[in-house]
């Protein structure tokens, strides 16, 4: 069982190296290296305050880097600006307020297709049909929605521009476990579409059956990685988490 | 800290002071202090042409005393006591002048008298402020005004109405000492005489509808609406909504209300019951002849306070000359020609005017805006009249008392 | 004759300053110090004026009072009025976010002006009033001018020294901690509610003892003295430039923006006769002009405020 | 009956039109760029003026200077925000704030130096009101509450339909989230003045069609447009025009209860009212 | 000491603390622990008093506190400190400690006026007791720096030092270790039992460093989706498998059969 070779390609979609920085003054980074390959989930955990969602912000250029490069598809991505990696085909759907409350679901998606110029007929035909219940809610305001429809919506919002890689920040927090299996049965189902995934996730075991690929964080470094399976049945994970 | 203020403010003002360097030593520093900016404003360019027509025609026809002239500096007093008195006590102390003529707004001329050109012995004639309390100022016989007290006007306006068979009048006023004056002296002798004010209502200016007020006044019944505002603000304003919505058949006003603008913006047909009292010469030849010449000198001879402010900013020509540029003598030699006493000048005769004073002959002058013999307190009685709109401009048709 | 003039001009702008520098400090009491926006100022300022007139002119039969009392007790007066109004609007409006707040208080003192202007047994209307008496007003002209700037410099020293005592001791150091960072002030004990009203209150009081020092000096007020753009946006102007939260900063303002707004007279004054009048309004549009500057290079004004060392007035801790 | 209607109610919608057209700018910049501009009132004097100078220098009539002075004035608002506002996006709103109290002063003057200060108008006379069975209303009133209408209608049908409206509307939700999504900040700002700009111009046009111009009257103004756009609930356009329109009714209204001086206190009142019971307004805005 | 009585903390729908029961004893340091999103943050919020619960009563030293200000609070000795520092960024650190103690005389806006010997005196023992407090958290150094300019660990430090400025009881602790190198956070550990064991503190400790929980709470609670899931000592709360699937999640049967 060695999950790197069950997923040897040639050509990571994302390489993150050795990544150091953080907001204002303060490195909450101090070190961070993971790589995605093409199709494949890759999970983050790691204890509160390892610095999971500041890696994650940092590829999407909403951290300041001090140093180490972040790689997409061969191309030198680091500092960029958001709205430029948008076009470049990653998509981000931050933990909170990750919907336009006073908008539609249809709205909504709309936004997310803000950058593409053309007919938006397919994209939606294609996010309806991944999430056939936010089809029947077009017309609701995202403000009135679940919250796991509401993270439905922040998804397909993220989907709308079809990239090859996208960046959940623990979308299962404060969602119910049948929400929870929903929503990694939808990654499972984005990602046979044929696009990447890198999420963060505090509910780790669970996120580690489903992932292909998992890397645990401490303090802004990294600490294991491997398969999903590896870690989960590596007993010093559960000490990490707990301390000792 | 003081040393500090003092060392700034002598560095920051050589600058200033040696433009005003006088250029002969025989010239007669006046000041003009007119509200430029704030609520009078619209009147101010019309004041401060006349005043500065005043003081061209002194210079040109020989100017005061042996080649001096009439050395005047405008200022803005804003219409608001702060800036009035910061302009007034520059002019007294930078630039010298020994006499002022305004500022506009009765609030300034109270502040400024009390506070600057009182204790400093410098003459005052205002030409537009006209609340009744500038008359019992303690002012050391130093504030004088061409403009009559509200009171006056306000007492011939409601005679001439109730005289022309008018007993029941709308009465709405502006909300400032001008408006409040006129609306006092004006009810209270309308009433004395029998007539009826059937609504009374102070309104706030720059509103942009007065519909709902003038519905209130048009309750009682009356169809003449009196109005003591400006012409060239809510004055304007309630005339139009009050035409506009068929309140009212007669619209009567007093000076502040005889403003071109009002024939401007709406139209001289519409103005055929549009009545305005206004200070005039008893004789009416004052005013034709100033009129003519300031006509001719591109200005108007019926702005608001035009008339007066040419006769102050005359009259302080006078006293200089009467009084020989001596400051403290100036109050005297202004009541000399202000006495009714002597020879009449007409406005702009300022060539005779000067050839009399030289020869100690007795004089007193006959304004723009009326005969201006001052009282006691430095009022002048009002004598007026009643103007009517006739084509582009207002015309005389009676004179009132 | 030029340099008494020059002098007595000087007398007047010290004078002109000094009220104004005293509404300036109360202003950094609430803004520099303690963060309330308050846009009405001239609502106080009038107040304090209109108080002190009526506890110190003679009576007059168509308003109320008229006491004819010694000035002190018009300024005195003049303060507790001022912060009696105060309180009850602080009470409601500090409630607000700063933009509301900066409405609430223009409105503020639009409605103190329009109840001034109307209620003619209460104020004098319109009209005003007149026959305040000036400490030192029967002195000569220029001694007089002399005299009641000396007092008026000597009252804005004291405010500035009280006001600077106060900021000092442990009050001041509370109201900036509650400017800094209230949710902490909050679980530090402190009352934020109470202490901002004080604030506010305080500030107003200082406000109107200006009022009061200005309505004796002019020995008459009208409601046109209650000008939002030479009673508020001056005084706000003068402290930003300044340097809020910084009390010799807000007289540097008042002293600087005075001098250019009394000054910029000589120069207009240059311009040809045609333009000149309307040059007076270019006086306005350079003092916006200025404010837009200020805030874009120096936001913290001539004299930035400084951090803790002043305020801990006895030697530091580690050279003990 | 028909009489309150002719003359406190159409009045009263009439300026409440003025006062919606400019409570929309407020509220906009209140949604989007989250500070008060109290430099609202001066934009909308500087709008009308510049449709004076469009009738003067071009010979156009009123109605025909409008669009020229709308394009003006949305011209006017973007340099602004390019020339002052713009560099102080960055530090605490508050210094916006401060800022646009004194562009509004630097506005006002330069109306004033270049018209002066006599009060203007469009056209000289007056109009008579025609009669709808016994309401009575004049063609420019009926003018204004049209051109109202028809800016309302267009620029909610913008927001609603069209990529930039909803990318306006997105960024005044959620401006991070708005960011990700490839908004670019910089150009909706722009457009948001551009639009702000233009109602501002109807608003100071409309108020002075319908009585004179005069330097002063966006000033005064100010606090009955910001008393609407609270009242309607900041960020909300529909709000904002029913704000609008209850300030102005009630401003006229007011007579009935108060000696007219008061009448400017009115809004004041309002405002203060809704700001203590219901911060959020009647349309459920933000609470900044 | 403290109780807690079936706290429930909503906002909108969302139940943030979701009915906690709860009791502290004196001179405990009861570690708060719990996977992100549990509502350990909230509920001291609510324990301090920047919001009201929807439901429940906090009762302190036998009070009623549920509806008191987060400022009466402090002064009935319940003091906290903030996750992210809120040092008052513009004074100096020294002030920083000098604001906090409560009822100081001259925080009265005419004592300085009327009673300015008092204010002196007290002031002066503000001084010396801040010196103290700064020698001990070994920042006197700083004193005279603005707070605004220290390091995340300093300001941690000094937010520490703050609850030493007052008679306090009871201590909320905001994840004191969150952002501190190793080598502070040692010192912070011992400081925290000095200030327990000598000064006789109670403590309440959020903290996702298990190895300070480890060593210096007892008894541990852990909180998930706004409940309380268990409590007792360390080593009895990790190992309880409730905890361990709090934090990681629950056992995907199905994946791993």
């Amino acid at each position: 069982m060695n999950a790197t070779a069950a997923r040897d390609r040639p050509q990571p979609i994302l390489i993150m190296h050795q990544v150091r920085g953080g907001y204002g003054d303060a490195d909450i980074l101090q070190g961070v290296s993971l790589t995605v390959m093409p199709q494949e989930i890759v999970v983050i955990v790691g204890p509160n305050g390892a610095g999971k969602s500041t890696a994650m912000k940092a590829v999407f250029g909403l951290v300041r880097i001090r140093s180490g490069a972040i790689v997409f598809e061969g191309e030198d991505i680091t500092g960029w600006s958001p709205d430029r990696i948008v076009r470049r085909g990653i998509s981000y759907v931050p933990q909170v307020d990750n919907v336009f409350r006073e908008m539609t679901v249809h709205e909504n998606l709309e936004m997310g297709a803000f950058l593409s110029k053309g007919d938006l007929s397919a994209a939606f035909d294609r996010i309806y049909a991944l999430f056939p219940d936010l089809k029947a809610k077009r017309h609701a305001l995202a403000g009135d929605l679940s919250g796991g429809q509401r993270q439905m919506v922040a998804m397909g919002r993220a989907l709308m521009l079809d990239p090859k890689l996208l960046l959940l920040d623990e979308p299962t927090a404060g969602l119910s476990p049948k929400y929870m299996q929903q929503i990694f049965q939808i990654c499972r189902d984005v990602r046979d579409l044929g696009v990447s995934i890198l999420l963060v996730e505090q509910h780790a075991k669970q996120a580690l059956a489903f992932c292909d690929r998992g890397y645990v964080l401490a303090t802004g470094a990294n600490r294991h990685e491997g398969s999903g399976r590896e870690l989960l049945d590596d007993p010093e994970i559960a000490q990490m988490f707990l301390g000792g | 800290m003081k040393k500090k203020i003092l060392a700034s403010l002598a560095a920051l003002t050589l600058g200033g002071m040696l433009t005003n360097v006088p250029v002969m030593a025989q010239n007669a520093k006046v000041a003009y202090l007119v509200g430029i900016t704030g609520p009078i404003a619209g009147l101010a360019p019309t004041m401060v042409q006349s005043m500065k027509f005043a003081a061209e025609q002194v210079n040109t026809q020989g100017g005061i005393g042996k080649g001096g002239k009439i050395d005047y500096s405008v200022y803005d007093s804003g219409c608001n006591p702060q800036l009035a008195t910061d302009a007034a006590t520059k002019a007294v102390n930078i630039n010298g002048a020994i006499g002022m003529v305004g500022p506009s707004c009765s609030g300034e001329v109270i502040a400024v008298a009390n506070s600057v050109t009182v204790p400093a012995g410098v003459l005052l004639i205002t030409s537009s402020g006209t609340s009744p309390k500038i008359s019992t100022l303690d002012d050391k016989d130093l504030v004088f005004r061409t403009v009559p007290s509200d009171d006056y006007q306000g007492r011939a306006l409601a005679r001439t109405l109730k005289a022309h068979g008018t007993d029941k009048v709308a009465m709405t006023y502006l909300n400032n000492d001008y408006g409040l004056g006129l609306a006092e002296a004006f009810s209270d002798e309308f009433k004395k005489l029998g007539g009826t004010i059937t609504a009374s209502r102070a309104h706030e200016d720059k509103k942009p509808s007065y519909r709902s007020d003038l519905a209130e006044l048009a309750k009682g019944g009356a169809d003449t609406l009196v109005i003591f505002a400006y012409g060239n603000s809510s004055g304007l304003t309630i005339v139009r909504q009050a035409m506009e919505n068929g309140f009212f058949k007669n619209f009567i006003g007093a000076d502040g209300m005889r403003d071109e603008s009002v024939i401007k913006a709406l139209g001289d047909e519409n103005l055929k019951n549009y009545l305005v009292s206004a200070p005039v010469g008893a004789t009416g030849a004052g005013f034709e002849k100033f009129s003519k010449e300031f006509k001719a000198a591109g200005g108007d001879p019926n702005g608001t306070f035009a008339a007066t402010s040419y006769d102050a900013s005359f009259l302080m020509a006078l006293a200089i000359e009467k009084a020989g540029g001596d400051k403290a003598k100036l109050s005297k030699a202004l009541r000399e020609v202000g006495s009714g006493q002597g020879e009449a000048i007409l406005p702009g005769e300022w060539a005779k005017a000067k050839q009399l004073i030289a020869e100690g002959k007795p004089l007193h002058y006959l304004g723009a805006s009326g005969d201006l013999h001052f009282d006691e307190h430095g009022d002048v009685a009002g004598n007026y009249a009643l103007y009517k709109v006739s084509g582009n401009a207002f015309v005389e048709v009676e004179k009132i008392k | 004759m030029a340099s008494i003039g020059l002098i007595n001009y000087a007398t007047f702008m010290g004078t002109m300053i000094g009220i104004y520098g005293i509404l300036a400090l109360g202003l950094n009491v609430q803004w520099g110090v303690t963060g309330l926006f308050n846009a009405g100022i001239a609502g106080f300022f009038a107040v304090g004026a209109y108080l002190s007139a009526l506890l110190t002119a003679p009576p007059s039969p168509e308003r109320i009072m008229g006491w004819e009392l010694p000035v002190a007790f018009g300024w005195l007066g003049a303060m507790a009025g001022a912060a009696l109004i105060a309180w009850p609007i602080g009470r409601i409006c500090l409630r607000f976010r700063s933009d509301y707040l900066a409405i609430a208080t223009i409105g503020v003192a639009e409605v103190i002006r329009l109840v001034l202007r109307t209620e003619e047994s209460l104020s004098g209307g319109a009209r005003g009033i007149t026959g305040v008496p000036r400490p030192f007003g029967g002195f000569e002209y220029s001694l007089s001018q002399f005299a009641y700037f000396a007092l008026v410099i000597a009252v804005l020293l004291l405010v500035y020294w009280a006001l600077e005592r106060q900021l000092a001791a442990p009050w001041g150091r509370m109201m900036k901690a509650i400017r800094d960072n209230e949710q902490a002030a909050a679980a530090m004990g402190k009352d934020i509610a109470k202490r901002r009203l004080e604030a506010f209150v305080l500030g107003a009081a200082v406000m109107g003892l200006a009022g009061a020092l200005y309505v004796h000096f002019m020995r008459a007020i009208t409601p046109e003295a209650i000008d939002p753009m030479i009673s508020t946006f001056l005084v706000w102007i003068m402290l930003i430039l300044g340097g809020s939260g910084n009390n010799r900063g807000a007289i540097l303002g008042a002293v600087i923006v005075w001098l250019i707004w009394s000054m910029s007279e000589f120069v207009t004054d240059q311009l040809p006769a045609d333009v000149a009048t309307q040059a007076k309004y270019i006086r306005v549009f350079l003092i916006g002009l200025m404010l837009q500057l200020i805030l874009r290079f120096r936001p913290e004004g001539l004299l930035p405020e400084e951090s803790g060392q002043r305020t801990s007035y006895r030697s530091p801790p580690s050279s003990r | 009956m028909i009489e309150f209607f002719n003359f406190y109610v159409v009045p009263g919608i009439v300026t409440g039109s003025v006062y919606a057209l400019g409570a929309i700018g407020i509220t906009l910049i209140f949604g989007i760029l989250r500070f008060g501009h109290f430099a609202h009132g001066d934009l909308a004097t500087t709008g009308a003026y510049l449709a004076l100078g469009a009738t003067a220098l071009l010979g156009l009539t009123p109605w025909v200077a409008l669009p020229v002075a709308m394009i003006l004035t949305a011209l006017l608002a973007y340099g602004i925000h390019r020339l002052f506002y713009r560099h102080l996006e960055s530090r605490p709103k508050i210094l916006t704030v401060m800022a646009s109290l004194g562009i509004g002063m630097m506005l006002r003057s330069i109306v004033q130096v270049v018209w002066g200060v006599d009060p203007l108008a469009y056209g000289s006379g007056i109009a008579r009101a025609q009669s709808f069975g016994g309401l009575m209303l004049r063609p420019r009133e009926i003018a204004t509450l049209a051109l109202t209408l028809a800016l309302v209608a267009a620029l909610l049908a913008f927001l609603r339909y069209s990529k930039w409206g909803k990318a306006m509307r997105a960024m005044s939700d959620n401006p991070d989230l708005a960011r990700l999504c490839g908004v670019n900040n910089d150009q909706v700002t722009r457009l948001t003045w551009f639009i702000v700009g233009t109602l501002a111009a109807a608003s100071g046009f409309c108020l002075g069609i319908n009585t004179e111009l005069t330097t002063m009257m966006g000033w005064s103004a100010m606090l009955s447009m910001f008393a609407a756009a609270v009242l309607g609930g900041v960020g909300r356009v529909e709000g904002a025009v029913v704000g609008g329109l209850v300030i102005g009714l009630a401003e006229e209204l007011s007579v009935l209860l108060v000696p007219s001086p008061y009448k400017s206190a009115t809004a004041f009142v309002i405002l203060l009212a809704i700001l203590l019971l219901r911060p959020q307004g009647i349309f459920k805005g933000k609470v900044l | 000491m403290l109780e807690l009585e079936g706290i429930v903390m909503a906002f909108g729908g969302f139940h943030a603390v979701d009915g906690v029961t709860l009791s502290v004893e004196k001179g405990q340091v009861l570690g708060l622990i719990g996977p992100n999103g549990a509502g350990k943050t909230t509920l001291f919020n609510v324990i301090a008093g920047a919001y009201t619960p929807t439901a429940g009563t906090i009762r302190f030293l036998g009070e009623d506190i549920t509806r008191l200000r987060t400022d009466e609070r402090f002064h009935k000795g319940l003091v906290r400190t903030f996750q992210i520092p809120h040092e008052f960024h513009r004074l100096s650190v020294l002030e920083n400690l000098m604001v906090v103690p409560p009822r100081q005389p001259g925080e009265n806006l005419f004592a300085n006026w009327f009673e300015w010997g008092k204010v002196r005196r007290v002031e002066e023992e503000v001084r010396q007791k801040a010196i103290e407090v700064l020698a001990f958290l070994e920042l006197t150094h700083v004193a005279n720096e603005r707070a605004g300019h220290l390091s995340g660990g300093q300001k941690k430090l000094l937010e520490l030092g703050r609850t030493m400025m007052t008679d306090a009881k009871l201590v909320l602790l905001d994840e004191p270790a969150a952002g501190v190198n190793r080598t502070l956070l040692r010192k912070l550990e011992e400081k925290i039992q000095i200030l327990n064991r000598e000064w006789g503190y109670t403590f309440i400790l959020i903290e996702h460093d298990m190895e300070m929980i480890a060593k210096l709470c007892h008894p541990v609670v852990c909180m998930a989706e706004g409940k309380v899931l268990t409590q007792g000592e360390f080593l009895d709360v990790r190992n309880d498998p409730r905890v361990l699937e709090a934090y990681l999640g629950e056992t995907v049967t199905e994946e791993r059969a």
